[in-house]
């Protein structure tokens, strides 16, 4: 039945969105458009747009692949330590980024607790590489994915799973096939926040990954580097980086979210 | 030769993006050694270099985190002053809180903005301060002096210290006041090679003595010691 | 019998409930599993599908062992091979009808074109191919039950599990698709399990019967001998005829619970099994006078047209059905909760040592 | 029926776990412990203790109030536009957080959009003060509620609604007896998801609100002061901050994710 | 009759399904809405409480418009006061079975101790008293619809919409359940509509009949006129008698369909409703010789045993359905798909003009 929306509703929701809205008009306000086309053409502004849809993706691929399986384990697998573990998976968004970055070069750094092992016997070094951007958009990323997807795996109805194993799908083609496109909600808004919060990073991934044009400069950081001399080419590249989101966002339109 | 293929890459921080930006292609040009900067918070910085991190040149513009990293042995030169630095008070194009002179921080009623006590910036303007017997109340202490920058250019403070290169980069979104050498501060940035370093670091460190690098150092507000 | 399903299953709850069923069901036969609400029908399919977890067990089809807890053997439901349909239906929300259909066939191996036209066959064999490209939420409840018994048969399954599969049909649905269920079922080679509540189609479909309340079996046998021989007043009810256990206190007495019936002469103290057709109960609005021994005055609990007939359920001392004609009711004025009084001549009852 | 863990989604589960402790505890070890005492004792550390508290719990409160009626229209009410709103409210998110107290402050501060009519008017200036540090709080914890809520709005059955109806129950005690509890997982998901990206927001704060001892300046806030000249105490002070939300999430135990 | 329901419903629906029903459901009294899978039952009784969106409609108890798509009335769902029991039952998964049942009375502002009370009496009243503080998950199928129904019962509603209430339901519960609804239903004092597939179940509960069938009303009237009366072949199927229309093409000639019958004389050309009961029809296994004028060979296409009756249904020419004994039909060797030979008596078909 479609019944009228109560006015409260409406009210709080209005004020929410204009929340977010007037902010983003009151830096769309500031934008030096003239400037834009130039900007567009600088190839350190490409190099870092490049690079930040490259980590963000590669972020989100690597937080999907781990932080389903982790999210399955916390949902429905019961072990001790398990109320624990998800709050530990949950710190890495409270810990201010910089700090993140910090602890990933405690561990992964040349000298970390992993690194340095990793560095002896392969010489391999993580830091101020690809990788450690996608590493520091990653560990950042994870558990918004994690705790929404969780979720989904909790409100799912596990029966159907029961039925699809009696029509002789196999374990994974029971998750393929039933659980994963019923939790599909779930699934992409934790993928969505998973991948904005990765490309709107950039605590983390400085101090992890440093700050090296064409290398590991990500749109962030080369926003924070216009911030120090040419505000009005740090308002214009944030606006970049918002408009790519937003069409990206609008593109997953309504069905992708998966409506039941 | 065999500098062709070598490249330095110097840590510096943030607040050196514009001139090194700019005396890099320079240094190249002269030397052929090619040159990357990873510009970031000076402290930043310092996690990276105590990390190991496989650089070779460290910029700050903290002389105390400097000696925090030649302490930790990770320098393989001393560090040399190349450029210095002087405290301004910037105010907002307009300026709306009729700002005269450094009488106006202890101002109740104005948006005063300093830089954190623990950040340079902020305890030069702390020395300033001290120097002219005036007593601030400051709204915010910003952690650093592009957040400072950034919050007087919007309006958002009366005033506020800023370094004088600053002033230069941020053209005419900022007015600027100076400050009487006899109360002002002199900040020393510092350069060194580190532990590891090839052979193109001393070439980098020296280069910054150059006339070249000099001048676009001054011309973006800077002194030479 | 060589592809005989053979089932042990203990299962004990924390509520109280406990299962604890053998039975077998022979190649080629249905079995239908009858039962009152919470007897534990459900459960013992979620258990021989491999769904539900058992404190101790044994389950075989053939010589292959699915489940035996004494040797840790656990095949998981998908290797089974086992078609279930599921009391609630369970169609898969997002999927449409005919992708429900073809799930069991594109899971074990099939293409989707094939998969799909195979599909869409079942589909129409049960009346129900209009449907295919419906989403499931839109479905009639008659509808879901249809598209559900598709998707379980559509993957040929080695044993048949229904539970309840025409609950939500229309009566000449559930005509056509017991019919169909019928024809299916005799071609089909394997075991069958079919739970209902409903006796005619247990007579109709099954050849054996299994009767469980409580989560043990009561009776078990050929559908024709449980017909006969009801051994529990639950089952008597069940299948609608007045059967009771009593005992022969001297020759033509027969005590059941607190009634004394006069019945034809034999052997005292015997246990016996007595039945009473529905139609040999007469019904009077007073004392009768006359030929018949047994009556007694009792009320009316209940009244039911069935096929052309009324069914009194009358109470205490003796809770028996009698059937009388729909204008013998209304002369009588027969309304649930009315004293009326029940007469049985003592040659009508049979009267069967046990 | 219990079946043993695939052993794929138990070792992909295990790496993305390690991929957050191994940091967490390259952290530990750094930690000073014999200083941890007087940093505890230091008035310094323990106001902004507080005000982490109080403004992550303040923003946690805001975004619920309006991000569930947001969620609710996202998921519920059809308008044109709904999918454009949807990536407008994702944006906070994916913005460099000191960016978003940018526009906070061209929107809210003294001369911005609304804070300069605000200030003509009224005299009040909303940076500077805890409010607006609950402000910028909110303005980046809301995507992760609002989109945590939708995707949990839209695998609702939505026939309890109709249900709950028929038997009297108005609107607003369908929204709070049914609906709400059904979409438990998610609320709580999405909850604790907002409280701890704020607990842990330090750029868009600091752009906005400032950073003053006592008045605006958090733990995040403390951390990255800290951080300039006392590595040591930065660490310790970060190793506080998880110490809490981790004490925090233990204690929304499993059944506080409400599982159905 | 001041609080009668009355109902003008209509629906259209992209996929070609449309409702057009109108109907008046009188206080006091229980209609029974009947009709095939699909038909619209339970789109009716969700657009009736408002559930369910109208293209036009009018909905009114009493004095009280509920709905009036002309004068733009739509009174919401929770102030109709309308109690309903879904097919799905639909019971809260994130409540117990009291808070499930207390839920309503919560809602309608009673306290929560005053609310567990009442339910739990509902819940015994049901028989399910036992599982009050049981998570609805494990419920069985039966146990479900139980506490449905307690819930829909117990915040005292005006009108009752039952949909299905029984369907899940072991026999003897269903009588005991089917009891207790005539019992409350009759105390009851609005309207209130049951939907079911079992002519037995409208023939107990139900004063009126309502038959829908592809979203338009078949036949409306009082349960006795309607068993009598059937206006279709498909209320007739649901009645199970052998009811058809035909046409007299000479004085003792009917056709039905494809069949010719042999009959009592009679006017030629006029339509009549030929009424063949199921016990006047013999079976042979070859041509019968002898008086029955109407003979013809036909296939079996189903069996059914009702109430100690075989019932055979045989196909084309004209498909009806006959009564035999078992041991008749064991005798003839009927099994479904034989061939068979029906003949029945020209004075035992009775032929009404209509
Ligand atoms: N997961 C469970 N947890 C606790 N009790 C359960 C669970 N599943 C079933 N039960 C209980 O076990 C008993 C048997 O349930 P089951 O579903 O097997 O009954 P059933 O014979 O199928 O009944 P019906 O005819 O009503 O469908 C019931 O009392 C039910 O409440
Ligand atoms: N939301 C919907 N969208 C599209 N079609 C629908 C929707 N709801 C019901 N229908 C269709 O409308 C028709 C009537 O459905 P309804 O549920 O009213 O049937 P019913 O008479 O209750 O049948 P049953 O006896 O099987 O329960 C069906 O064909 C069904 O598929
Ligand atoms: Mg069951
Ligand atoms: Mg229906």
């Amino acid at each position: 039945m479609n019944r009228p929306v109560p006015r409260l509703i409406v009210l709080l929701g209005v004020v929410g969105a204009l929340f977010v809205i007037l902010p983003i008009i009151g830096l769309v306000d500031r934008v030096p458009w003239n400037r834009l086309g130039s900007l567009l053409a600088d190839p350190v502004v490409l190099d870092a747009l490049g690079l930040s849809l490259i980590s963000s993706l590669g972020a989100t691929a690597v937080v999907l692949v781990v932080g389903i399986p982790l999210a399955w384990l916390l949902a429905r697998a019961s072990f001790p330590g398990r109320g624990l573990l998800r709050a530990v998976v949950t710190l890495p968004m409270v810990m201010p980024p910089v700090v993140g970055g910090a602890a990933l070069l405690f561990a992964f750094g040349r000298s970390g607790l992993v690194g340095a092992p990793l560095d002896t016997a392969t010489g391999i070094v993580l830091p101020y590489s690809l990788w450690a951007v996608v590493m520091a958009n990653s560990f950042i990323a994870l558990p918004f994915l994690v705790l929404t997807i969780e979720a989904g795996f909790r409100s799912l109805d596990s029966r159907y799973e029961g039925v699809a194993a009696t029509l002789g799908a196999g374990r994974w083609t029971v998750i393929r096939r039933v659980t994963l496109p019923l939790i599909g909600p779930s699934l992409a808004t934790g993928a969505v926040l998973a991948w904005a919060r990765a490309l709107g990073e950039f605590g983390a991934t400085v101090t992890f990954a440093g700050n090296l044009g064409g290398t590991t400069q990500t749109m962030p950081l080369a926003v924070f580097v216009a911030l120090e001399s040419d505000r009005d080419a740090a308002v214009a590249l944030s606006l970049i980086l918002v408009v790519i989101s937003l069409a990206v966002l609008v593109l997953l339109r309504d069905r992708w979210w998966g409506a039941r | 030769d065999s500098r062709a293929d070598e490249t330095v890459l110097v840590l510096a921080a943030a607040s050196l993006t514009d001139v090194f930006t700019e005396i890099g292609p320079l240094f190249t040009e002269e030397t052929g050694i090619a040159v990357e900067f990873s510009f970031a918070g000076t402290s930043t910085l310092r996690e990276q270099i105590l990390d190991g991190a496989p650089a070779d040149v460290f910029a700050a513009a903290s002389p105390e985190i400097m000696d925090e990293v030649v302490g930790a042995d990770a320098t393989s030169g001393d560090p040399t002053v190349f450029a210095t630095n002087e405290m301004a008070i910037a105010i907002p194009p307009g300026n709306p809180g009729d700002v005269q002179g450094i009488e106006a921080f202890a101002e109740d009623d104005l948006f005063i903005g300093l830089c954190a006590p623990t950040v340079p910036c902020g305890s030069f303007g702390l020395e300033v301060l001290q120097n002219a017997g005036v007593n601030p109340a400051p709204d915010t202490e910003e952690p650093d002096v592009r957040a400072l920058l950034t919050k007087i250019e919007a309006g958002e403070l009366d005033a506020g210290f800023v370094y004088t290169s600053d002033l230069a980069a941020a053209g005419d979104s900022v007015i600027g006041i100076p400050i009487p050498s006899d109360i002002n501060v002199v900040v020393h940035y510092e350069v060194a090679a580190l532990v590891d370093a090839g052979s193109g670091a001393d070439s980098f460190i020296s280069f910054l003595d150059r006339e070249v690098a000099v001048s676009v150092l001054e011309s973006y507000g800077f002194s030479i010691p | 019998m060589t592809d005989a399903l053979r089932a042990e299953v203990v299962i004990r709850r924390h509520d109280g409930f406990s299962l604890d069923v053998a039975f077998t069901a022979p190649s080629g036969e249905t079995v239908a599993l009858l039962g009152p609400n919470g007897a534990g029908k459900s459960t013992l399919l979620g258990a021989v599908a491999g769904l539900v977890t058992v404190d101790r067990g044994f389950v075989s089809v053939g010589d292959r062992v699915l489940t035996d807890t004494t040797n840790g053997v656990l095949v998981p439901p998908e290797r089974r091979e086992m078609g279930m349909v599921f009391q609630e239906s369970l169609l898969f929300p997002h999927l449409d009808v005919l992708d429900n259909v073809a799930f069991g066939l594109r899971s074990t191996g099939r293409s989707t074109g094939e998969a799909n036209g195979l599909a869409r066959r079942w589909l129409e064999r049960l009346g129900v191919g209009g449907l295919a490209s419906r989403r499931v939420d839109g479905l009639s409840g008659g509808e879901i039950q249809k598209v559900a018994l598709a998707r379980a048969l559509a993957t040929s399954p080695v044993v048949l599990l229904l539970d309840e599969p025409v609950s939500a049909l229309d009566m000449s649905a559930r005509l056509e698709t017991r019919r169909f269920l019928g024809d299916h079922l005799g071609r089909f080679r394997g075991p069958r399990i079919v739970v209902t509540h409903d006796p005619t189609e247990a007579f109709v479909l099954a050849d054996r019967v299994l009767i469980i309340e409580e989560g043990r079996v009561l009776q078990e046998g050929p559908t024709d001998e449980l017909f006969t021989r009801p051994a529990t007043q639950y089952v008597a009810d069940l299948l609608g005829d007045n059967r009771l256990r009593g005992r022969r206190t001297d020759p033509t007495t027969v005590w059941v619970g607190q009634a004394e019936l006069t019945v034809v002469e034999g052997q005292t103290g015997e246990d016996v099994l007595v039945t009473i057709r529905p139609e040999v109960i007469s019904f009077f609005p007073a004392q009768p006078e006359g030929s018949p021994r047994n009556r007694w005055q009792t009320i009316v609990t209940g009244l039911e047209r069935r096929h052309g007939v009324v069914r009194v359920h009358v109470g205490d001392p003796l809770p028996l059905v009698g059937e009388i004609t729909p204008s013998g009711a209304s002369a009588l004025g027969i309304t649930p909760g009315a004293d009326i009084w029940v007469a049985i001549k003592a040659t009508e009852i049979d009267v069967i040592p046990v």
